[in-house]
């Protein structure tokens, strides 16, 4: 069966270039890059290198980028190094309700050790107000962290506002980059931002990798302690292999990011307005044009994602939902929530996510199958009348 | 994840649909918790002789009530009080740990149906 | 110029089979393993298999392996989850002060967070007295840390009898043996540890994964929070190549225990004999029996680490020293000042480290190279009087 | 890491040795520190004529004790005492971050053998 896969917002195929650049690295440049030896110092040189690349895109200095795990790891990271670095200042932190997990759970658990967290509401679309991130600021805030795109919706926030808001009040500001790091231009300079996460796999690079931005000056603790690795801020012998392939991947997505946006938001735009126009009952989810170029998200009424999903797995479609059921919770996703949707249609929500590789054909197989399938199911549900 | 007999049960589902003469109707679940199970039985003598279900829900949910109605179909009202969600499970081949929840809905769900069908033969 | 690699213990060479296994992973098997379709479902399987592999060479369950980003992120994870989720019960933690960086930092870093930390001493081999141990609980340890084999003597601990003392206290007890592991055997359940860390790069498979073993019941709260991979307890998009490759290295190591142990123990003994006979002024650190299979480590006294490894390096040989000059910091090895030396002698520490791929040729050609290396660096020195 | 320069000062090093009839001798370091330098300087007429140094240290050490006698070799005391660490390190085509204190170990050595001398002219 043909395969079609539309959850590029989950994660990515590696592109073929990067791997190509990875697979000498594995072999033979496999030395410790903190030895003296020409072995390791032929992977010191790889990962200074890489360093610059990252920089480079995101026009921040090499200095200031460190390498990471993953986008999770960068997260919690920016929130848990600069809520206990700078607790003497004060315990407030500000962020969203509709962050990643990555950024909610750890300021849950900053909960458990005495800081105060707001989480801000967003607007039908997803969006936060700056206005609001102004009005929650107070003495003890030291942080404020909102991402710069929704995973789920897709949302994208006026990062730079915020960032201008956080500079006036002289408060560390994080931004959540893992979504929109590939898809949209990002200057860290140009945005106010003091950190930033992005993440590996997100960009066609490999997995297990990501990096923190931290701006020159910026007082923040580690989180993995031991080694000197990372100028002595993130131990750890390095994964080489995979830092090379991250610079790659952040090289190729930022040269072709003009020119992918433009494909992505055109068959975005021509996916979204068929299912609305061919299928009753159905919402778009997110900001109709302030959204990620590849992100489409629906809420489909009286029927379940899972069931959905399942149905389009069935027949080689590869999506998501925000549906509780995927995971077996029992709550559907915040984020849909957040925006103002009931329990009920929540559930029913379905996201397909476009990338580099996705073609028209592809999007066309999607726009055939899917009225019979969600027919099927609204059938079977005891809370549909046709 | 999902075994080929749960995949069969909800591509294939057996006795999908209402029973406008329903004598006994349950219905389980809540939309705030992505599922929701209805069952309609059809009783003679004690022995339920038409069973049909809607579900609202993941596969899961659709395959445990589907292959319910065909483990309780020409059964005794007793025998078919009996089922619980593990022998559901069972005849599934297994479920996800993730997904048992949803084989205690289709127990439940055919539980509150004879239960209707109870209190109104009371009256 | 032919190289000769003599730096195991820093990081191995990827193996040929290990690689294999990885790249059809890296080209296919993309799929976010969280997800419900097919994709997902194949990652979610890798990860499984991979699992109950690391479980079984370490005679654990699989439901106590958590893939981590390598060993020094497992360490961190044990000492600081379990420290934090345990401080109702006490503030105390054992551990020796020839610990890795990877726990000796996580443990100055819990000192600042109000947690009170025994460093045991060790005697002139690098060994804990398990008495010590014993006399060091108190009513308010909460956790045991003592490493199985020592990075830079290689000296291994009494695990097995600290694992007893610490059951008999009912505390803790964690052990890094990222060292260890693929050295020497290794059975979770034998060995009376409550958790255990290993790494991927020391044992021929790839960088940035790793594993901590958490016995069932042991409570001990997250390092890294966010999605729910792991079982909740490690978020991070699952890096399926990397955790298919680390099972596949584990399960390779282990089988070819046996014969790998004593092929090194040959070639380290031939090795130690021959520079203590052919150098004079030099002494054996570490135990003379219970070190690693695969290490040596001599100071060479007058002369300076660094400049010997340099010398080594010119020709082709990659060593390692506990030389603060290969850091650049001032203080040599905390570990060899542990066991007694002087910081002038320390300075002149050499760690040849043998692996799997280490022939006797290569071993001959540095006891040729290196008394010639060793005199001409003894001419320069101040210290030295011929 | 190390430049060309270096490794060739470090491989070949130049002046090495000691002057039994040195004019001037300093030592700066300490082995506790992981490096000793020690300087020999033949002097006449304010002119260094002669230089011999011994180094316990690391390759940088080693490579910045033996140019900086190559620099000062027939320079007068005056021209000697302005030779800074930084001129060492443009001399070797740069150092590691890391390094760079082992250039000032150079640039005491020198300064206190010329001391040396100072504080015996004196007498
Ligand atoms: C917005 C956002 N933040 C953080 C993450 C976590 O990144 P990673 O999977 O690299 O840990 C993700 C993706 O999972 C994401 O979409
Ligand atoms: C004993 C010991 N513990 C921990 C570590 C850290 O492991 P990793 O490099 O995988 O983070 C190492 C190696 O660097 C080690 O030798």
């Amino acid at each position: 069966m043909q395969r079609r896969y539309f959850d590029y917002a989950a994660t990515t195929p590696i592109d073929k270039r990067v791997l190509e650049v990875m697979i000498p690295q594995i072999e033979n440049n496999f030395g410790n890059p903190s030895s003296v030896y020409s072995f390791g110092r032929e992977a010191r040189k790889s990962i200074d290198e890489s360093r610059d690349t990252v920089a480079r895109v995101l026009n921040a200095e090499p200095k200031e980028i460190f390498f990471t795990s993953g986008g999770t790891e960068a997260d919690n990271w920016a929130i848990i190094g600069t809520a206990f670095a700078n607790k003497n200042k004060g315990n407030h932190i500000i962020t969203t309700s509709i962050e990643h997990h990555a950024v909610l759970h750890t300021c849950k658990y900053l909960e458990k050790h005495g800081f105060e967290v707001s989480y801000l509401p967003v607007d039908e679309y997803g969006m936060v107000d700056p206005e609001d991130v102004r009005n929650s600021i107070k003495e003890s805030t030291i942080l404020i962290t909102v991402m710069y795109a929704n995973n789920e919706i897709g949302t994208i926030q006026p990062i730079k506002k915020i960032g201008e808001i956080a500079r006036e009040n002289d408060v560390y500001f994080h931004t959540d980059a893992v979504q929109a790091f590939g898809s949209i231009e990002i200057d860290v300079k140009d945005l106010n931002v003091d950190m930033m996460s992005i993440s590996g796999h997100k960009i066609y690079g490999p997995k297990g990798i990501g990096a923190l931005y931290i701006r020159k000056g910026v007082k923040i603790d580690n989180l993995i302690h031991g080694g000197g690795q990372e100028r002595k801020k993130r131990a750890g012998t390095e994964n080489t292999p995979a830092i090379v392939g991250f610079a790659k991947a952040c090289e190729l997505v930022t040269e072709n990011l003009k020119e992918s946006a433009e494909k992505a938001i055109e068959l975005r735009d021509y996916m979204i307005k068929n299912i609305l126009e061919n299928i009753d009952e159905v919402r778009l989810n997110g900001h109709p044009t302030e959204r990620l170029p590849g992100n489409v998200n629906v809420s489909i009424r009286y029927i379940e994602g899972e069931s959905i999903l399942l149905s389009l797995d069935l027949i080689g479609i590869a999506a998501s939902s925000g549906s509780a059921c995927t995971s077996g919770a029992l709550d559907p996703s915040h984020v849909l929530l957040a925006i103002g949707l009931s329990h009920e249609i929540a559930h029913g929500s379905l996201r397909f996510s476009i990338g580099k590789d996705t073609t028209r054909e592809e999007v066309d197989f999607v726009l055939e199958k899917l009225p019979a399938i969600i027919q099927r199911l609204r059938d079977m549900s005891p809370l549909y009348n046709s | 994840m999902y075994t080929d007999k749960v995949i069969d049960q909800f591509q294939n589902p057996r006795n999908v649909g209402e029973l406008a003469d329903a004598d006994g109707v349950g219905e389980v679940g809540s939309p705030a918790c992505g599922d929701i199970m209805k069952m309609f039985l059809k009783i003679e003598n004690d022995v339920i002789v038409d069973v049909k279900f809607k579900t609202f829900g993941c596969g899961a949910a659709v395959a445990t009530s589907s292959i319910a109605t065909e483990m309780i179909m020409g059964k005794t009202l007793e025998e078919a009080e009996k089922l619980t969600n593990s022998m559901v499970v069972d005849e599934l081949g297994g479920l996800p740990q993730e997904k048992v929840h949803c084989s205690v809905l289709a127990e439940q769900a055919i539980k509150a149906a004879i239960k209707d069908y109870r209190s109104k033969e009371v009256k």
